[in-house]
């Protein structure tokens, strides 16, 4: 008996739409081209019949209650946990702590692991194509306690000088904070290399893999990698939640961040301890509902061929990168090799919002702005960019209504 | 093609965006502000000389920012030029009115004809700051020149 | 023609609980008595079809796009916001910031306000009867930076001595931290009075109002109140988020606490400044499906006779209470006047866990254990206690339901 | 009345809780440790004497807690007397398998026997820690005398 022959990977979007009601809605009567997933993704039905569901059957509070449905809210939030540790491919589901977006596990690793560890002088290594959410936090820093902020720059290209980047980590420096993706560029970052020359030097390494999560594979123990942030709602899942992986050395290390119910061991009216890691670091009633809605969306991502999806989202790329080549009067900003769905771009004449207002009046939604990426525009020398980014539900179709649009566009305002 | 796009960006508006009235810098200028839009990063300069009645004796804009958001600003040089103060404040409620397509009856017939260039904006929420911004940097200037924004 | 008389407040809980459909399942075969919602409340049909209806029809991210969908959600978020300000009788949505929770909500004004004005010495004053979520936050302050904290006892039937409680304010108080209503006592706080002997030493005050809210009318303005913090899932709303009021003269006076997008003005790589309040203490993408969802249970919750609500719970912990008193093996702990509905107990020769195991399998829901209130179980020198808490769409059943399980605990256990 | 109850909390249980066995301080404890649940706020104290063979020659607990954490002290205790470490680690295998209800092939039938009160305990997953306390507290005991709990 010889085995069939491995199927190749398939991806059918049409059937991938249908779990989407919103994106057969319509615009001004137009129909939706939703090409702003990198700002937030939509959410399948899954996704909201599983939080629906779960807040209608088995609600309670988690953790402290010994009845039914306090038994069954905490089975689902526990197995969530595990759901986004086997998607990282964490270790153990101690080293997942859920926060309430990307920006808060950002934070949360500024607060509970680096500032206890900053002297004035302290430098940490940035990419001037970061997220204000992996900027902010080491500015505080830098406010606060004297640190400063190693900036690398990227080629013309978007994409990372990995040499020049090596040589900005130092003796002085504390942590390495980088993108996954970037979420204008659409540039990967080579992660894995960026680890080891850090570690190379005993430098820990955070990755912001808010965009990166959702289009990449992300296995942190294949990257050995220290901090690995992700956020619910653009992965398909909910608003209010995200996820930190760190390794579980730093997490025991690390001193806790905001303070209340479920994070302590013990206190009194003189005296505190703290509870282990995962739970030292989700005070307060975590987003239970949501968790279920994390983890129904990783399930249906993960039930995808996800090197099919890949293969789907970047041949949309391709196919808009080459519409738009023969447009002279248009800009692409960043062509990395290897980059992720997302095209940003500047139209001679043409001012992003104003361009963003005609494109949305046919039906075609692009982020108009600086993407909260404000070092990178002035990198670029433009103030705002229009951004179209795709998922796994973006088709052909959108493209070319796209094209179109920024035909129409040019027509009123040129 | 959409109506209300063509009304919004209607040859007057592309005019003034392309060609801004009173544009550049006010030498003598006794009062200036800066406005800002963090939403977008648009900027405007707004560089006034009041005369000792208070009234605008020139007036100038710098900026860079969309199309609405400059030929706002243009608009806005070009009517308030000789202006006292309480007419320049009438004028201004009366034009937020009108971008937001409320009553803007504050309005005198002749400026209402000139601004009315503008009413397509009500159909377009999302973009009234955009037409704000230099107006509201007007105001902070003549108030003293606290940084102006429209969030 | 004479006026009809006024109708008397009614309060028809049978068709209230026709909006929870989780009330109708059972457990273990038995009818579900849910006495937990101070640990978290239920949520009607209409907040979870407020959320799914808004996630699968006008969802994007809010604030900075210019498409429809993200003019949409933003409109729905900011509604939100206007929501919780009429709530809390704010005077402006500037003063409302949406946080995770009402425990971040805490954390942000000990973060954002307190810690920079903390010099070793300074002293907060709270009571016995907090949460630990009004109690960490001020013990970080206590451990990081040398402040003092001052607990104010309460009496054995666990109201406040409010003589006490001004003798505790001192010209070294940097802060007054109290709840709005105790959580384990159910005992109700003189805030008004509180705030008026504060304010005459210049003290500004705190209201942790997360069991408050869901069961009082919240005036901040009529309080007079420096800070107000409530939480979603307890006032039948989501999980994920909740809300703090602050006078704006506060909030332009702090210093941002996370940092990330949407909270700066402008971003360069050496320089950094911030955006107005609220949008300053907001970073990152909000919980925007969930300020739906809140927006929804506070419209849901006002929808009736707030003051026939209240009656109503009231009845239910009279009725218990009466049930109870019979029983000489059950110690109630919290009897103060005007005390909201929730009903604490110990009983004689059985322990907290063992009791709930068995009311549990009932069909009985109540909480054991320290309710996240230590300092407080050590005042009543109990380990815990048992607590059945009592919402809008409880009913006499319940109550019988909870005395006839006691009864077959104690045939069990004793 | 739920059988699953009655199993639970059977009279052996119920004797256990109320009169422990070995209750009290060990003066010539060898090895002690404290274990703590923070969930119900549940503690105990294990003392051990280990003689120079790794046996168990004596051993006490104090405790406060519910009737299962309470009988599972006493049990333990009556059990652990006079076996080795080695023994004992495999003691606690086996009942921390039992008690969640998978397999405890690796008791011996007299073990086994007097475990057994306590297999209801699979039935009720959410109290399995107030019965797996005090053997985390006498492994750390063992082991050194770390702090144990169980959340
Ligand atoms: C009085 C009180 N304060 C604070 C909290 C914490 O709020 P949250 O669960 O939203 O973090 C709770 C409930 O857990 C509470 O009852
Ligand atoms: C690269 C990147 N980092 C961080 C964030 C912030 O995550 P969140 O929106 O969950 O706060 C975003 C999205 O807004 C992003 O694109």
């Amino acid at each position: 008996m010889s085995a069939a022959p491995k199927p190749m990977p398939t991806f059918d979007v049409d059937a991938a739409r249908a779990d989407f009601d919103i994106l057969s809605r319509t615009v001004y009567g137009k129909r939706l081209a939703y090409l702003d997933s990198g700002a937030s993704a939509q959410k399948p039905r899954v996704v909201l019949d599983a939080m629906r569901d779960f807040a209608s059957r088995d609600y309670a509070n988690v953790h402290r209650g010994v009845h039914f449905l306090s038994g069954a809210a905490t089975d689902a939030y526990e197995a969530a946990r595990e759901t986004v540790r086997k998607f990282m491919n964490a270790a153990s589901v101690d080293e997942i702590v859920f926060t309430k977006g990307g920006t808060e596990a950002i934070n949360l690793v500024s607060y509970a692991f680096l500032a206890p560890r900053i002297q004035p002088g302290d430098e940490i290594v940035l990419t001037v194509m970061e997220h204000h959410s992996n900027i902010v936090p080491w500015h505080f820093l830098r406010e606060r306690q004297g640190a400063v902020l190693r900036w690398v720059d990227v080629r013309d290209d978007g994409s990372l000088d990995i040499e020049a980047f090596d040589a900005a980590i130092t003796a002085k420096t504390k942590l390495v904070a980088v993108t996954h993706m970037s979420n204008v560029l659409g540039t990967v970052t080579p992660l894995k290399e960026i680890v080891a020359r850090a570690h190379a030097k005993g430098v820990p390494v955070l990755a912001d893999g808010c965009q990166g999560a959702v289009h990449e594979i992300v296995d942190v123990q294949a990257l050995d990698i220290d901090f690995y942030a992700l956020t619910g709602h653009k992965i398909y899942g909910p608003t209010g939640i995200g996820a930190l992986y760190a390794k579980k050395a730093h997490l025991k290390a690390m001193c806790p961040f905001n303070g209340g119910g479920e994070m302590i061991r013990e206190v009194s009216q003189d005296r505190i301890t703290y509870a282990d890691p995962p739970a030292r670091f989700e005070a307060g009633t975590p987003p239970i509902i949501e968790s279920v809605g994390l983890a129904a969306a990783m399930d249906y991502l993960n039930g995808f061929d996800r090197a099919a999806v890949a293969a789907h989202e970047h041949d949309l790329l391709a196919y808009a990168r080459d519409a738009v080549r023969e447009l002279n009067w248009l800009r692409v900003i960043g062509d990395a090799p290897g980059k992720g769905a997302i095209l940003s771009f500047e139209a001679e004449g043409m001012h992003a919002h104003d361009l963003a207002t005609i494109l949305d009046r046919e039906g075609v939604a692009v982020r108009a702005g600086h993407h909260c990426a404000q070092p990178l525009m002035e990198r670029f020398a433009v103030v705002s960019t229009s951004r179209a980014s795709f998922a796994l539900y973006n088709t052909r179709t959108d493209v070319d209504q796209l094209v179109a649009a920024l035909h129409k566009a040019r027509q009123i305002l040129v | 093609m959409d109506n209300s796009l063509r009304e919004l960006y209607q040859e007057v508006i592309l005019d003034h965006s392309r060609h801004p009235r009173h544009s550049g810098v006010l030498a003598n200028a006794t009062h200036k502000a800066d406005g800002y839009n963090p939403l977008c990063g648009d900027r405007v300069t707004v560089y006034l000389a009041l005369d000792e009645a208070g009234k605008v004796a020139d007036i100038k804009f710098q900026g860079k920012g969309c199309a609405i958001s400059q030929a706002s600003a243009s608009l806005m040089t070009d009517l308030l030029l000789g202006r006292s103060k309480e007419d320049a404040e009438k004028l201004m409620q009366g034009f937020l009115h009108l971008v937001k397509g409320e009553d803007a009856a504050g309005l005198s017939a002749d400026d209402r004809e000139i601004l009315d260039v503008m009413s397509g904006l009500s159909e377009f929420p999302m973009r009234v700051k955009c037409a704000t911004l230099a107006w509201h940097t007007f105001k902070s200037a003549v108030e003293g020149g606290e940084a102006a924004k429209t969030e």
